[in-house]
């Protein structure tokens, strides 16, 4: 009853977001392109021009037109691309696997990093190896994620040639999916873009994970649970842990934003043919319909994965999971 | 015993005698606000300039590899500008960006804090809610969507000129619920003290209490935050420049430096990207490594989700 | 008989938990249920019991920290609940309090001497400097604190010496009436007999009324001139100190003397109460602790007890009416 | 010999480059189904001791002198392994703050379970079978359901059950309860320790209670040390202490109380505070409260010595007669 509950509020949140996001998509379109640059050309007269603004609505007030852009979304049409030619979510959606591959495997290797090396700092502050990491990770975290990139181009890709330079390899088509996944080349492009762009999320994870579990640890059901005489392992992995995650999850949540907005940077620099890339040329080419399709896309993104990461941190946290509201 | 004394005396003067680090950081940071104060005198040429710059010297290798042109003693970039001036002048663009981006961070979150900190109910959820939402879509991705919509919107001839007060504002508006969230967390915490109380049954007003008692107690959080906002706001300058929706070529911060040299990269030219790169990171360093310092030093209790 | 200086009426505090700002529910805190207390000039009122009783919001709601949601406190004949801010001044200046966290009740900001002027210089902004200067140091004295301590800030002082500098405000602006809540609770025993002899001394001196909270019965023993024993939001029990140690008549009182340690006793004899204090959210019908009761019967179960006057005390128990017990 | 021997016991801190000593050379003994209260104020070392002898001191703080020798091991040279088979087997802790003691996010019967499983080879439904059966003994109203609760949801007083439940799992030869009551109600405090004593005495487990109330110690214990800035003050039987104290600092806590004092008459105050490690004056920590306090006290520290049957460190001791 009461998971039920949570799920309605949440939805019921999500939509508003995407109400929010919408109104943002649809105010830029509002303002920013005429639609009739693409449908006639100049030497229609101002005279027909302003029939044809009639007959397309665009003279109606703001909430009609409105309404009709969220009809319209709702059914997945979000205008044509200018330059494409092409349904906005149709180009959109081609691009989605490529930057979807790189941010999961740049959340693969913070999560898969970022843990051990938070935990060995946190229980070993004074090991050479943990003040090693501590001090890399604050280097790393003043690193711009762009600089990263280049600088592992220049020297992975042109100094010493390792590494191919730019963009995804060898894709294989599965449906209206493609995956660089079950290529070699697929992978060997992906290393240096998954690695750059986890390059400032890794470093502060660790830290934060450091900090949290050295916290914990301090608490007092670690030391009851240390003098029960549990093994080490069992204090630091079952009641260490779980409790040093629970801020982490809602971290990560937060940083899944940050980490998409990071995309656009890393997809740049490697020419890396997703989403991220394609917006920053919609930009410098004023391609309205694909500026707001990838804001909306972008949008419900950011609410499906912070939903999901909400559930994850309910079934974590009993506190929250029976009352509902935080004890 | 005087305040000057005092202040030598205290904890937080002694951990800073005693860390090299946070010294260290500090002193750089000196040099880096004194250098970019003293570019027009100390820079050899000014970079702003069009009448200074000669196509003919365009990417000059540094002066000290033996083969470069020793009036450009870190090269030049691809349109002859002198890149030891270029950095000069950019390091005081992404510091004068950061900082006043940073204030007006301040202003409103501080403001929007104090409130919904003090009135709580509605109004407190209603900003609270609109934070968390704007931290979720995240502070780059808002400040990219906002300014390529003005680019978009401005054209990038008027745009350019624009750049560095579009610049302050989306990122000091980007960022502000890192202060709300700061100042309303502290403002909850020490209204629930009880000296807050004690002043309550002297009779004062509220706004009395509010600014004569708890918003002291709530500055420390925010002096810790606002060192690693000012790095924050410079890398987000930085990134944006480099994306071509910052600063212009032609009065380059250290971002648009590192964008306009990226391309030659590829051809040799490492210079143009590598040194203004190193400035960057040098200076966030410091002021990461300051501001981890301070929050050891103060140790307040920060809101968790930064 | 004389008026009392505080006279509480049916006092009852809800306070409102705030779950999620879209639901529906609309929990309360059931803090104080009708109480009625009166507190005569010259009382060293003690309020007993144990935690979530009520008997620091009871405190708070007199010093007008909290709202009441029904019911009535008057002061020296006036009505003071409910009043305006601006028209509760004459009276902040005549009711003091004293806080229980000797480490949070002063300002960590502010040196000792800007927090002891301040009430004076806002309520008597008439004084001089030189005025001002000389009372802060005339009332240091007066609570034992060495009047160089002005410039210094709270945190370097130990915990007893912060309990002193509060008890050294609360006195600045010469009030007749002070709230001390669990004023010795935080410090440890060889500070707390310091801090009750100048509690005690200054009581003396000024003729301070207090209302002592506290859940030290030894303390009540000791101190209080007249003691209210509190249960989840209700008086139980109200008598002089002597008569409650001596015949403790509500069955809550009895359990409550039972149960503290006594030095020298020899051996530890075992105290038996079923269950455990009820939520206050869900408040029992009947008697608040019935639940609890070796006595409680049927009526006990449905209809609250009022407090009843019996040769000396005033109980609130259908048991002590009934003479059950 | 006894069951558990503390020896000139010394725990320090680095604190800014200097050495704080937490504990100054302890020592005591503790007998099988004996029950020893550690009495002193904030700060006076009583809970470092009890986390010294489990050696659970963490960074900076070190055991950096002494011995703890328990059934015949010395503990605090222990290796690590075969000391983590000492904890909550042999010898248990009970912690002051029930709220903070459980961890939040297992179950009562996890942590329950896991408890019996390190140091047991048993099976899962034994495991069960007996958690449920300790909750039952501790007087948990009905322990199977409460098996599977979280801790937030149990009352503060059911939740310090449930670590005495935990505690006694095992069978411990010692408990050490480290102001077990002290967040509790004063109901809630009567019944939780009566339910410790008695479960104590049953089993024959001598106990250890750390606390700050000399009132319940007098109730509860054979033997007392009371403990003064890191070092105990004086040592003996419980009652001979209370009747008659033989140092001027056991005597002015006790004075202090309001028990001891005619309702409405002036406290007997011990005056000033107990020193900060870092600021203790030279010779008896205690000398610039002492009412007998003269040259010899802040020249040389008082050795704990025997007086009568009691150990005492005071130099004034005999004056206290």
């Amino acid at each position: 009853m009461e998971t039920l509950a949570f799920l309605i509020r949440r939805v019921g949140q999500a939509v508003m977001v995407m109400l929010i996001i919408s109104l943002i998509g649809f105010s830029i379109q509002d303002n920013l392109g005429d639609p009739l640059r693409e449908l006639v050309g100049q030497s229609v007269s101002e005279a027909e021009r302003e029939a044809l603004r009639d007959r397309m609505g665009l003279n109606d007030p703001f909430f009609v037109q409105y309404a009709r852009f969220l009809g319209n979304a709702v059914q997945g049409d979000l205008g044509t691309s200018y330059f494409f030619k092409k349904p906005a979510l149709e180009v959109i959606l081609r691009k989605f696997p490529a930057t979807f591959e790189l941010v999961l495997a740049a959340t693969l290797i913070i999560v898969l990093v970022s843990v051990p090396a938070g935990i060995f700092c946190a229980i070993k502050p004074k090991h050479i190896g943990a003040r090693l990491i501590m001090g890399l990770s604050i280097v790393g975290i003043s690193i711009p994620v762009f600089l990263t990139a280049i600088f592992s181009i220049y020297l992975f890709s042109i100094e010493l040639g390792w590494m191919p330079s730019f963009g995804r390899g060898d894709v294989v088509e599965l449906g209206w999916w493609n995956t660089g996944f079950l290529t070699g080349d697929g992978l060997e492009h992906l290393v240096l873009p998954a690695f750059a762009l986890s390059s400032i999320m890794l470093p502060l994870f660790i830290r934060l994970i450091r900090g949290e579990m050295m916290e914990v640890m301090r608490t007092e059901y670690v030391r009851f649970a240390q003098a029960k005489g549990l093994h080490p392992r069992r204090v630091l992995f079952v009641h260490a842990l779980r409790n040093t995650l629970l801020p982490v999850i809602t971290v990560g949540g937060v940083q899944i934003g940050t980490l998409i907005a990071y995309t656009i940077l890393t997809e740049t620099v490697f020419q890396w043919p997703g989403m991220g890339f394609l917006f920053l040329e919609a930009v410098n080419r004023v391609d309205t319909p694909l500026i707001i399709a990838y804001i909306i896309i972008v949008g419900l993104i950011f609410v499906i994965t912070n939903t999901i990461v909400d559930l994850i941190y309910t079934y974590v946290n009993p506190m929250v999971r029976i009352s509902g509201v935080k004890g | 015993m005087s305040t000057l004394q005092r202040v030598w005396d205290s904890n937080f003067a002694y951990q800073f005698r005693r860390d090299p680090v946070a010294i260290c950081s500090a002193l750089v940071l000196l040099a880096f606000v004194l250098a970019a104060l003293l570019a027009p005198w100390i820079a050899p040429q000014n970079p702003y300039d069009p009448l200074q710059l000669d196509l003919m010297n365009s990417k000059e290798p540094p002066a000290f590899g033996g083969q470069g042109n020793p009036d450009f003693p870190l090269g030049t970039d691809d349109q002859g500008r002198d890149l030891l001036s270029a950095i000069l002048y950019g390091t005081g663009i992404s510091l004068l960006i950061g900082i006043f981006a940073v204030m007006l961070q301040a202003v409103i979150g501080v403001s929007i804090g104090l409130v919904a900190g003090y009135m709580g109910g509605r109004v407190d959820s209603f900003f609270m809610r609109l934070a968390d939402i704007q931290l979720s879509l995240s502070t780059l991705m808002v400040a990219i969507i906002a300014l390529a919509v003005f680019q978009a919107a401005f054209g990038p001839q008027r745009y350019e000129d624009l750049a560095i007060f579009m610049l302050i504002v989306v990122i000091g508006i980007a960022e502000w619920p890192q202060y709300a969230r700061t100042v309303r967390a502290s403002v909850l915490a020490e209204r629930e003290k009880e000296y807050v109380d004690a002043a309550r049954v002297i009779g004062l007003s509220r706004a009395r209490i509010m600014f004569r008692h708890i918003l002291p107690n709530a500055l420390t959080p925010i002096l810790v935050i606002s060192t690693v906002q000012v790095a924050n706001a410079i890398v987000s300058e930085a990134a944006l420049s480099f994306l071509g929706l910052g600063m212009p070529v032609t009065t380059p911060s250290l971002g648009s430096l590192i964008r306009s040299g990226f391309e030659f990269i590829f051809s040799g030219q490492w210079w143009i990207t590598t040194f203004p790169s190193v400035v960057l990171i040098v200076l966030i360093l410091a002021f990461n490594l300051l501001g981890d310092w301070l929050r050891d030093a103060l140790n307040p209790k920060l809101y968790k989700e930064t | 008989m004389t008026e009392p200086l505080v006279k509480v009426q049916d006092l009852q505090v809800h306070f409102p938990i705030q779950v999620h700002f879209l639901s529906r529910e609309k929990p309360v805190v059931h803090a104080l249920n009708g109480v009625d207390v009166e507190i005569d000039r010259g009382d060293a009122f003690c309020l007993v019991g144990e935690s979530g009783c009520g008997k620091t919001t009871l405190g708070r709601t007199i010093m007008g920290l909290v709202r009441p949601t029904v019911g009535e406190i008057s002061y020296d004949g006036e009505r003071i609940s409910g009043l305006r801010d601006q028209a509760l001044l004459p009276y902040r200046r005549r009711m003091q309090m004293i806080f229980q966290n000797p480490y949070a009740s002063l300002n960590p900001r502010m040196t000792v001497q800007q927090t002891l002027e301040e009430p004076l210089r806002f309520h008597k902004s008439e004084l001089s400097d030189a005025e001002v200067r000389e009372h802060t140091e005339n009332v240091m004295v007066s609570v034992g604190n060495d009047p160089g301590w002005g410039s210094r800030y709270p945190h370097e002082f130990s915990g007893g010496q912060r309990q002193r500098i509060s008890i050294a405000r609360a006195l600045m602006v010469d009030p007749e009436f002070i709230v001390a809540d669990e004023p010795v609770s935080a410090l440890d025993v060889s500070i707390q007999a310091q801090v009750l002899n100048l509690l005690m001394k200054v009581r003396k001196e000024r003729q301070l009324t207090y209302l002592f909270i506290t859940h030290d019965l030894s303390v009540v023993q000791h101190f209080g001139t007249r003691v209210a024993v509190m249960y989840l939001g209700t008086v139980c029990e109200m008598t002089t100190p002597k008569t409650l140690f001596a015949t403790p008549r509500h069955p809550y009182s009895q359990l409550l003397l039972s149960a503290i340690p006594k030095l020298g006793r020899k051996t530890f004899v075992p105290v038996k109460v079923p269950g455990e204090v009820p939520s206050p959210i869900d408040l029992p019908s009947g008697c608040v602790f019935h639940g609890r009761c070796r006595f409680a019967n049927e009526r006990c179960k449905s209809q609250v007890p009022e407090l009843k006057n019996y040769s000396g005390a005033q109980v609130a128990c259908h048991a002590v009416e009934e003479d059950r017990l | 010999m006894a069951l558990l021997e503390v020896r000139d016991l010394e725990v320090e801190f680095a604190m800014r480059g200097a050495r704080l000593k937490a504990l100054r050379g302890v020592s005591f003994d503790l007998d099988a189904g004996d029950r020893l209260g550690i009495v002193g104020e904030s700060g006076a070392g009583k809970s470092m001791a009890a986390y010294a002898i489990l050696n659970l001191i963490s960074e900076p703080g070190r055991i950096s002198a002494g011995s703890i020798a328990f059934d015949g091991r010395v503990l605090n040279t222990l290796p690590a392994e075969e000391m983590r088979k000492v904890r909550g087997d042999r010898i248990a802790m009970i912690f002051q703050d029930p709220m903070m003691t459980l961890n939040p996010v297992l179950t009562v019967g996890a942590q329950m379970v896991e408890c019996l499983k390190t140091h047991r080879t048993i099976s899962d439904g034994e495991a069960r079978a007996l958690s449920v059966q300790k909750l039952r003994e501790v007087a948990i109203p009905s322990p199977d359901a409460r098996f599977d609760s979280y801790p937030h949801e149990l009352s503060g007083g059911l939740r310090q059950r449930v670590v005495i439940a935990i505690a006694l799992l095992l069978d411990p030869a010692v408990i050490i309860a480290d102001e077990p009551t002290t967040a509790l109600d004063v109901t809630i405090q009567a019944e939780i320790m009566g339910l410790m004593l008695d479960l104590c005495e049953t089993r024959g487990v001598s106990l250890i209670l750390i606390t700050h109330d000399i009132a319940v110690v007098s109730e509860t214990t054979q033997r007392m040390l009371v403990m003064y800035a890191g070092r105990v003050v004086e040592q003996g039987e419980t009652r001979g202490i209370i009747a008659r104290p033989s140092h001027p600092y056991t005597r002015g806590l006790l004075q202090a109380l309001p028990q001891r004092n005619k309702p409405g008459a002036e406290l007997n105050q011990i005056p000033g505070s107990m020193p900060t490690l870092a600021e203790l004056p030279p010779g008896c920590a205690f000398h610039p409260r002492c009412a007998y306090a003269d040259d010899t006290c802040s020249g040389g520290v008082p050795a704990l010595r025997t007086l009568g049957k009691r150990l005492v460190a005071c130099h004034h001791a005999e004056r206290l007669k």
